[in-house]
C-alpha cells in the first residue's frame, strides 16, 4: 500500500493494445434464457468497443437490476452493477470524478423508463457525457412477466390480467421534451445496425440514449422477434432524414406502431456537456486534481480567517 | 455569581428582521474582547414573520452551552416580550424600541429593567434606514454593559466592507447612537457588565457543519453531492462556497437518493465523496447505502437530525435517528457512526470519517443535529489543528503494485482477508478491470449464489467491524476519574452535560461524565470496564425512546439507573442538564427512572413561542439550587418499560 | 425409522424445466391420499437455465420443515446429480434419463440405487412431446414407491381439465408409462414405500403467502398496491388474480415509493390498504412510513425478506431486516412487526395486520421470507378458519357521529387520548373536514412548533406501542412446560425447531421451544417470566449478527445462553436443528457461545448448486444420532461479541 | 365507535349548502412572505372552488413540502400535507378509493418537477382524475433559495454560484410527451385568469397539471413579478387557437422566454381517465364497495379448493 499515486493511470482514449473481440470474452456463463435479445445486443456492445478501439480499463458500464443489466457480467470490462433503477446518477458521480474514462450505463425498461424514470428524466437535462443503452423488451424479465412502463396498451400479465391501461412510455419523446443531446433507437436481432449506433452514441459527447428493441422470448408474446422486425425501419433510409432537425426528430419520435424508426433520431452534437461547463473541471479530471489534496497540498490554515 | 463577562444576550424578532444576522456580529465583537461566546439560533420552518430568537452566552471561561437565565433582551417585536419575559434574570434588562405597542399584562415586568429606546427613529435620522434598528439596540447593548465600543465598530467595518464607507459609517453612527443611549440612559441602573480583556487572544467563533467542512476538505474531499434539506444543507453550501479556490465539484441533485449515488460513483472513481441531509432525506438514501456496504465503496453521509418523524419539526433539535442510522438498510453490513459534540469534535469527526470510510470500505456516518450546526462556540485556533489531520486511505493498490500483476484477470476486487479489507484498486489501470455488484458476488466481483462464497464474503465484510474499533474514540471520560454520579451522553449533548458537570463539582458534588463520540461499532469492553466504576449513572439524551440508552443494552446488557429524555425541539441548558441530574439523584430509590422533560404549562401556544426552560416559577439567577425545577417540568415514569406510559397521561 | 410414509422425494433439473410445477402437482397428489407433505422450492435469480429443484417431504403425521435426507431424487440434468447424491440416504434412488450424458465420477453412487429410465422416449412415444418426460419420472415415483396411480392421474386430469381431453389423456399415458416402468423394473428392490390412506380427509397444500392474502382478503382489505420484487410479489399476483370475484383494487406502481404511497393514499380514504414488498423495496418506503406513522393512517406492508444486503441474494432465504424493520425511519413513531412462522400463523397475520393497523392507526409490518412464502405445508382446512376473523377498525367515528357534531371545525383528527388513539373520521362527511401533516401538528392537524403541543403529540402516539401490546401474540411455548434446554426462534424458522424439538423429546431429551410471532412492540414482561423458567437457553435464527438476540437483549438485558446463526440462504433443515441444539448443548460451557452454519467445502462451486445440509460425511439415514454433525459444517466463537470473529477466519 | 357505515357520507359533487369564500376561511395565520405569489394562489383556489360549487368535504387537497405545498393549511378543506415529492402517488390512492371526491395536488416546483419528477411523468400517463397545481417560483423557497428545476440557465444560488447549467424542465412539454391530457398555465398576480383555469382544470376528466408562475419575492430576484408580468401573454387571445390541436399545442408548449404562453395550451377531453377504465369502479368507489367486505359478505370457504 502506499498513500501516493493511486490514481490509474487512464490515459484518455489512447490505446495500449489493439482489442478485438476477444478482448472483452469472459468464461461467466449468461443466465439468459436461450433466444434473448440481450446476446444480441452484448455483442453489439463488444462490436462498438472493438470499432472504437477503446480497451476494457477505459470503459466504465453501470447497470441496474433485471436480465438486461446483468450485461457487464458477461464481458471483461469494469462495471459496477448497481441496484434497480439507479445507475444513471452513479454513472453520472463517476463521470464527474474521472471524465477521462468512457461512461456507459445499460438498464431494463423498467429499471431505467420506470423506477429510474426521476433520474432518466434530470440526466437528460444535465447531459452528462453518458452513453445509456436501455433493453427494452417491454417487460419485466427478471421478476417473471409483469408489465412494465413501455408495454403497449392492453399487454396482459399477471398484474394486468385485464390489460395495462397507462399509456406507454415513449423514450425519445420524453428525451425532447428533458433537453436529451442524443437519442437513438435499435433492434437487437440487427447487431450491425446497433453495433454502429452504439459507436455513434459513444462518440457524440453528451448524454445519449439508445433505446433497444429486445424480444423477451420468455415473457413477452406480444411483441416479439416477428413483430419488431415487420415493423422497424431506419431513418437513415429516409430522404434527406436530419436528425438535427428537431421538428423532423419530434415527428420521428412520436412513431410507434405499425412503423417503427430505428437510427439515430435526434443529436443536438452543440450542446455542452455537464463537464464542459464546469470550470473545474477543465483543469483535469477530479480525480487528477484530487491528488493534491491527497498531499494537503493546500493553505487550509486560511480558512480560518472568517471566523476571527 | 460574577456581574461581569458571564451574561446572556437575546435578540427576539421576527424571520427575516436579521435577528441571527445581528447576532452573530455582536458575538464576534465579544469574542474578540477576548470573551467566549456561545450563541444559539432558535427559529421556524418560514421564511419570514413568526418568532426566531438568537442567544449569545458570554464567559470569560470557555463554554459549550446556552443557559436558561437572559440578562439582556433586545425585542424586535411585541412576540418577543411576550415569549421571554420569564427567562429574564432579577435585574435583568429589556431594550424595545420606545413606539412598540404591547399587551403589559403579557409582560412580567416586577423585576426586569424595561429599557425603551427611539431605535427606528435614531436608525432613520441618523443611518438613514429603519432597518438599522437591530444595530441601534446593539449599541444600547454595548452602552448599558459598558463594553468596549470599538470592539463593536471593528466588526461593522469588516462586515460592511464590501459595501463601502458610505453604509460603514452609517451603521457606525447609529450604533454608536445607541451606544451613547444605553450609556446615559440605563449603564448606571444596570448591573451585569462585559469588559473585554486587553490584548485578547484571537479566537474563532463557529459552528459544527463549518468545522465538519474544514475536517473534510483537509483529509482531501472534494465531491459533495446533496439535496437541500434543513439543517443539513450548509454543508453542501459551505462547500460550494470554497469549492473555487480548492477545487471541489459539488453538485445539487434532483433528491437525495441520486445525492448518495452520485457520490457512490464519485467515490468508485477514487474520490473522497461526501453526502449530507437530515433524516427524511437519509431515508430516501437507505437502499444505496445498503450498496455501497456490499460493494464496499467508502463514503461519508451527514445526517444532520431535527425534529421527527416524517417532516417533523424542520428547524428543531433532536437526537432520534440512532437508532435508525445503526441499523437501516435490508440485510447486513458494517458501517461506522460517529456522533460528534462539539464544535472541535465536529472537525475531527469531518478527516476521521473518510479515514474510517477508506480503511474500512464501509459508508461512515455522521450524526449532527440542528442545535449542533447552529450553534457557535468559541475556539482557541489550535483547537482546528490541520497539522493533525491524517490521510489514511487504507489498503490501495498502487499503479506499481498493478503493473506488476500477470494480466487483467489476476485483481481480485473482494478477496478474502483476515482484516476482512480486501484490497482497493480504482477503475482505470489496464490491470484494474474488474465488476462490483450489489449482489452477493465471488472475490472477483461477480454475481453468485454459492452458499459457501455468500458466507465467506459475508463474514469477510462483518469483519470489517471489528477491524473498525480499532480505530474508533472509545467513550471520553470527563470530570474527576470516580464520582458519585456518572453522567452518560452522546453527540450534541455534550456541552449542556459538561457546563452541568463542572457547574456540579464546583458546587461541591460528585460528578463525572462518560461521552461518546463514536457510537457505532459499539465499544462494549471500554463500556464495560466504565460501568464497573460507576457508582450512579444517569443516561441523557434528545429523543422520546431512549435510543443510545437502548444501543448500549443492546450491546452490552447494562443499564444507566436512570434516563432523562426531552424531545420538545430545544436543547437542554445547562441548567436543565443540573436539574436534571440532581433530580435523578434525588430519586435514586426509584429503580430505572425514566425522566421527561415537560414544558411548562405557560410556555405558549401553538404557534411555537415557548422558551425551552424550566424556569416558570421565578427563580432566577444561579440555576444552581435543587429546588429549582418545576414539578411541572419533569415527569417522572418510574418504570423499566419506555412505553409504560399510562402514569404519563396528563388531563 | 419407518420405511413407509417418511421420505423425501426431490427433483432438480434447469430454470424453465417445469421442476416446481410437476413438485407440485405430485405434492397434491400424495396429500389426497392423506399424506402430510412439506414442499420446499430452490430456484436462482434466472429465468431459464441453471439449478433449480423441489423437494417434498412425505410423512403420516403434520409436517413443518423439511429434512436433509432425499429418497428419492429425479434428476432433469446432469448438474442435479452432481449437487445432490451426498443428500440421498442409503437404499434411495436416483431417477434419470436413460441417455442423460453424465461425469460418473462426480456422483457418489455407493448406496444409492441408480434408476436410469427412457424418460424422453416415452414422453415423446406416448405422449407426442419431450416435455413431458417429468410426468414419466413422477409416474416412475409412483410406481417404485408403490403409491396409488389413482391419485395421480386425479391430479392430472385436474390440472390439465382447462386443456381439454387430449392433453389429459397425453399426460396419463405417460405417467402410467413411468409408473410401469418403475413398477415392473425397480420397485421390488426399493425399501421406501408411500401408501395412500383410505378415506383420507381433504387437505390443503399451500404456503404462507397464500395464507396471509385470505387472511388479509377475509379482513376486508381491498386495495393492494405494489412493485413486483422476489419473494414479495406473490402477494399482489395473488390478490389480482382474486380481484375480480372479490372487488379487490390492486396497482402495480412505478416504484416502492409509490406503492407504500398509494397505499397511504387509499388508506386514508378508508380503504385496508396493502403493500408488499422484499427488503430492497422496503429502503425506499421508509420515508413514506414516517408520514404514514405521524399522520396516524394505518397500514399493511408486508416485506418479505430475501438474503442480503443490497440485490444480496434474490432467491434465498434470510431473516435479517428485522432490526431494520423495527427501527426504520427517522425520527420515532409507532409501529408493529409481526413475524408469522407457519402458513396457519400467515393466515392469522393477514387479518391481525390490519386490525392492529386500524385499532392503533400505524403501519404494521409483516416480515415474512422466501422459504415462508414459497414453501408448501399440508393444513387441515380448519386451520384456515374464516368464522374467526374479526374485523376490528377501532375508534372510528361514525357518520351519526359526525351528524351529531356542532360544525366542521369540531372534529379533531389528532385528540390527545388516554389510549394514544384518537377517533379517526374518514374525509368525505360534511363535518369530517381536517387536514393532517407529516409535520408536527396540533390535535386538528395544523403544522406547530409549540413545544408543549409537540410533546402532548408525540406522548400521545408513543402511547399506542403501550396500547398495542394488549392485543399482539406473546410468544408461544412448545413442548413441555419445562426443559433441559429452551430454543429461543422467531418467524419462519419455527417449522425446522417445532421438528426438531418433536424429534429430541421423542429420542428422549428434554427440549421446548419459545416462538415468536409478534415482535414489535416487544413482549418484555413475557420474556422475562418465560426466561425466569429456562435451564439452558438457545437462540436460532437465520441471518449473521442475531437480530433477534439483540433485539431481546436491549428491551430485557437477556440473553440466551447459546445462539445459532445460518446467512448461506438456505434454511435450516430438521436435522440441521436438532444438530445445532446438541452442539450447543454439549459446549454448555462456552459462556455465549455463537455458532455459526458453515458450508461443507465439498459442496459446489461459485454457481451455487451447494446442499444446504450439512451431511458432507455420509452419514445418513437418522439425522438423530449426536456424532453426526461433520466440523466443518460448525463454527463456534465463543465469545459475546458478535463481531469478534477473527477465530473463524479460515485459509 | 360502530363497525358499521363508517364510510363518509359523500354524495358525489351535489351541493349541501352554497358556498362562498367564507367557507374555506381559517384562523391559520399563513407563514408566507409578505408579497409571495402564493396568497393570489391561495385565493384563486377558494375562488375556483365557489366558482365550482364544491363544499370543503367534497374535495380533497394533497401536497408535498414546501413554501407553497403549505397552502391546504390555510384553507378550510380535507387534506393531507405528505412529504417531500409525494403528493401524486398519494393523490392517485386516494382517488382510486374514493372516486366520489374531487381531488386537488399542490405542490412546489422543486417538489413537482424535481424529487417528484418520476412520479409526475407516471401520473400524467395514468390519468387519474387529479387537479394538479405547481406553484412554479423556479426557487427553492422554503430551504432557502437554492436553483430549482425550473430556474433559468445562468440562474445564481448558494448551490450554483457561477449559474445553474442545466436545461430547465419544461413541464408543458413533458406533459405532451407523457402522454397528459390537459396542460395549461397561469400566473399568480392574475388570480382572475388563475381561478378560471382551476376551474377548467378541475372540470376536466383525467390528470390536468396547472403550471402557475409564481413570484418568490424573497430569493428570485430573476423571475420577478415584472418579469413575469411582461412576457405573459394569454392563448385564448390568439386567433384560432385550438388546445385539442397537438402540434399548435406542441408549438406554444415549447415557447418561454421574452414570451410565456398562458391558458389551456393543451386538452384531450377524449382520453378515458385511470379510473374510468377499471371495470370494478363502474360498480361504485372502492370505498363503499369495500363495506360489504366489511360486512365479511363474501365467499372465502371456496377459496380453499383450489389448495386441494
Ligand atoms: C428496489 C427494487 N425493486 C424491485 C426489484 C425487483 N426487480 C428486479 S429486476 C426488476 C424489473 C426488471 O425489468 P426490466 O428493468 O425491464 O429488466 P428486464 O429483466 O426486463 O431486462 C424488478 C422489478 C429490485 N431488484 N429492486
Ligand atoms: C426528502 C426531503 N428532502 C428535502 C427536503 C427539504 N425541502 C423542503 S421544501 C424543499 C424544496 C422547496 O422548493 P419547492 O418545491 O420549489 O417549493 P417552494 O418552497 O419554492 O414553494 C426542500 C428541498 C424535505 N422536506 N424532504
Ligand atoms: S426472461 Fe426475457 S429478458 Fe430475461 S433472459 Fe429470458 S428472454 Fe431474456
Ligand atoms: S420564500 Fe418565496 S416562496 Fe417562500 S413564502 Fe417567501 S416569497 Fe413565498
Ligand atoms: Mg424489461
Ligand atoms: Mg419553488
Amino acid at each position: 500500500m502506499t498513500d501516493t499515486a493511486i490514481r490509474p493511470d487512464s490515459s484518455g482514449l489512447t490505446l495500449m493494445t489493439k482489442v478485438d473481440m476477444k478482448t472483452f470474452q469472459t468464461t461467466e456463463k449468461s443466465t439468459w434464457c436461450a433466444g434473448c435479445g440481450d446476446f444480441g445486443i452484448l455483442a453489439s456492445i463488444k462490436q462498438a468497443l472493438v470499432g472504437l478501439n477503446l480497451a476494457p480499463h477505459q470503459v466504465m458500464f453501470f447497470s441496474g437490476i433485471g436480465c438486461g443489466s446483468k450485461l457487464p457480467h458477461y464481458m471483461h470490462v469494469s462495471a459496477l452493477n448497481t441496484i434497480h433503477g439507479r445507475a444513471l446518477p452513479v454513472a453520472t458521480g463517476f463521470k464527474l470524478a474521472n471524465h477521462n474514462m468512457k461512461v456507459v450505463a445499460i438498464t431494463g425498461d423498467g429499471d431505467g423508463y420506470g423506477i429510474g424514470m426521476g433520474h432518466l428524466a434530470h440526466t437528460m437535462r444535465r447531459n452528462p457525457d453518458i452513453t445509456h443503452i436501455v433493453e427494452n423488451n417491454q417487460v419485466y424479465g427478471l421478476t417473471k412477466g409483469q408489465y412494465s412502463p413501455t408495454s403497449g396498451h392492453g399487454y396482459i400479465s399477471t398484474t394486468s390480467p385485464e390489460g395495462s391501461i397507462e399509456v406507454s412510455v415513449n423514450p425519445l419523446a420524453l428525451g425532447m421534451a428533458m433537453g436529451a443531446s442524443f437519442l437513438a433507437r435499435s433492434f437487437s436481432s440487427d447487431p450491425k445496425h446497433l453495433a454502429s449506433i452504439i459507436m455513434k452514441a459513444m462518440t457524440h459527447k453528451g448524454y445519449a440514449l439508445v433505446d433497444v428493441l429486445q424480444p423477451c422470448v420468455t415473457y413477452n408474446h406480444v411483441n416479439t422477434n416477428e413483430w419488431y422486425k415487420s415493423r422497424v425501419y431506419k431513418v437513415e433510409d429516409l430522404p434527406n432524414y436530419d436528425p438535427t432537425n428537431r421538428q423532423m426528430a419530434y415527428e420521428r419520435a412520436q412513431e410507434w406502431g405499425d412503423r417503427i424508426p430505428m437510427g439515430v433520431i435526434y443529436a443536438d452534437p452543440d450542446r455542452p456537456t455537464y463537464e464542459d461547463q464546469v470550470p473545474l473541471l477543465q483543469k483535469g479530471t477530479l480525480l487528477e486534481l484530487s491528488e493534491k489534496a491527497m498531499r494537503k497540498d493546500y493553505d487550509y490554515e486560511s480558512l480560518k480567517n472568517e471566523y476571527m | 455569581m460574577s456581574r461581569t463577562n458571564d451574561m446572556t444576550i437575546k435578540l427576539g424578532g421576527e424571520a427575516g428582521q436579521g435577528v441571527e444576522s445581528s447576532g452573530a456580529g455582536f458575538l464576534k465583537a465579544m469574542v474578540r474582547g477576548g470573551l467566549y461566546c456561545y450563541g444559539l439560533q432558535d427559529y421556524q420552518s418560514r421564511i419570514r414573520g413568526g418568532h426566531n430568537y438568537y442567544q449569545i452566552r458570554v464567559s470569560s471561561k470557555p463554554l459549550f452551552s446556552w443557559s436558561s437565565d437572559v440578562h439582556v433582551l433586545m425585542a424586535f417585536d411585541d412576540e418577543s416580550l411576550y415569549a421571554h419575559p420569564q427567562e429574564i434574570v432579577p435585574g435583568g434588562a429589556i431594550i424595545f424600541d420606545e413606539g412598540l405597542k404591547y399587551d403589559k399584562s403579557r409582560v412580567e415586568a416586577g423585576h426586569t429593567k424595561m429599557m425603551p429606546v427611539p431605535l427606528y427613529k435614531l436608525a432613520l435620522e441618523i443611518g438613514g434606514d429603519k432597518v438599522m434598528a437591530n444595530t441601534v439596540a446593539l449599541g444600547v447593548t454595548s452602552g448599558i454593559t459598558g463594553y468596549d465600543f470599538e470592539k463593536m465598530a471593528d466588526v461593522i467595518r469588516q462586515n460592511f466592507r464590501r459595501k463601502g464607507e458610505k453604509v460603514i459609517a452609517a451603521n457606525l453612527g447609529v450604533a454608536e447612537a445607541g451606544y451613547r443611549y444605553g450609556l446615559d440612559n440605563f449603564a448606571a441602573d444596570f448591573e451585569f457588565k462585559l469588559e473585554a480583556i486587553p490584548n485578547a487572544p484571537k479566537r474563532m467563533a463557529l459552528h459544527a457543519h463549518q468545522a465538519f467542512c474544514m475536517g473534510a476538505l483537509a483529509a482531501g474531499c472534494r465531491f459533495n453531492s446533496a439535496y437541500p434539506m434543513t439543517p443539513g444543507t450548509s454543508v453542501i453550501e459551505w462547500m460550494t462556497a470554497k469549492a473555487n479556490k480548492f477545487d471541489v465539484l459539488t453538485k445539487q441533485t434532483e433528491d437525495e437518493l441520486s445525492a448518495i449515488l452520485m457520490a457512490i460513483g464519485a467515490a468508485q472513481a477514487g474520490m473522497r465523496a461526501l453526502t449530507n441531509t437530515s433524516g427524511g432525506g437519509f431515508s430516501l438514501m437507505v437502499e444505496a447505502l445498503g450498496l455501497a456496504g456490499m460493494t464496499e465503496i467508502p463514503l461519508v453521509i451527514v445526517d444532520a437530525q431535527r425534529g421527527g418523524p416524517s417532516t417533523g419539526l424542520p428547524t428543531k433539535t433532536e437526537q432520534s435517528d440512532l437508532a435508525f442510522v445503526t441499523s437501516a438498510g435490508h440485510g447486513e453490513f458494517p458501517r461506522a457512526v460517529l456522533a460528534p459534540g462539539s464544535v472541535q469534535e465536529a472537525f475531527e469527526a469531518g478527516w476521521r470519517a473518510f479515514n474510517l470510510a477508506e480503511k474500512y470500505q464501509m459508508p461512515v456516518l455522521v450524526l449532527t443535529d440542528m442545535m449542533l450546526s447552529t450553534s457557535i462556540e468559541t475556539l482557541d485556533p489550535e483547537q482546528i489543528d490541520f497539522s493533525k489531520v491524517e490521510i489514511d486511505r487504507g489498503d490501495m493498490v498502487s499503479n506499481a503494485e498493478l503493473d506488476a500483476l500477470a494480466d487483467s484477470w489476476a485483481y481480485k476486487r473482494h478477496a478474502v482477508t483476515e482484516s476482512g479489507v480486501s484490497p482497493r484498486a480504482l477503475p482505470g489501470h489496464p490491470n484494474s478491470v474488474y465488476i462490483t455488484t450489489g449482489d452477493e458476488h465471488s472475490p472477483d466481483g461477480l454475481i453468485t449464489e454459492d452458499p459457501a462464497t455468500r458466507v465467506a464474503q459475508m463474514e469477510k465484510r462483518m469483519r470489517k467491524m471489528e477491524s473498525a474499533l480499532a480505530t474508533t474514540i472509545k467513550p471520553l471520560l470527563y470530570g474527576p476519574a470516580e464520582a458519585d454520579v456518572t453522567v452518560i451522553g452522546w453527540g450534541s449533548t455534550y456541552g449542556a452535560i459538561r457546563q452541568a458537570v463542572d457547574a456540579m463539582n464546583a458546587a461541591g458534588e460528585s460528578v463525572n461524565f462518560l461521552h461518546y463520540v463514536d457510537v457505532w461499532p459499539f465499544p462494549v469492553q471500554e463500556t464495560e470496564e466504565a460501568f464497573a466504576k460507576m457508582k450512579f449513572s444517569i443516561c441523557i439524551e434528545q429523543n422520546f425512546t431512549g435510543q443510545f440508552a437502548r444501543l448500549l443494552r443492546a450491546e452490552t446488557g447494562l443499564r444507566a439507573n436512570a434516563q432523562v429524555l426531552r424531545y420538545d425541539g430545544h436543547p437542554y441548558t445547562e441548567e436543565d442538564a443540573v436539574a436534571f441530574i440532581r433530580r435523578a439523584v434525588a430519586e435514586k430509590d426509584k429503580p430505572h427512572n425514566v425522566i421527561r422533560y415537560q414544558v411548562p404549562v405557560n410556555s405558549g401556544n401553538r404557534q411555537g413561542y415557548a422558551p425551552s426552560n424550566g424556569h416558570s416559577n421565578g427563580a432566577h439567577g444561579s440555576g444552581t439550587s435543587q429546588g429549582q425545577i418545576n414539578n411541572n417540568n419533569l415527569n417522572t415514569n418510574s418504570t423499566a418499560s419506555l412505553y409504560d406510559l399510562k402514569e404519563e397521561v396528563k388531563a
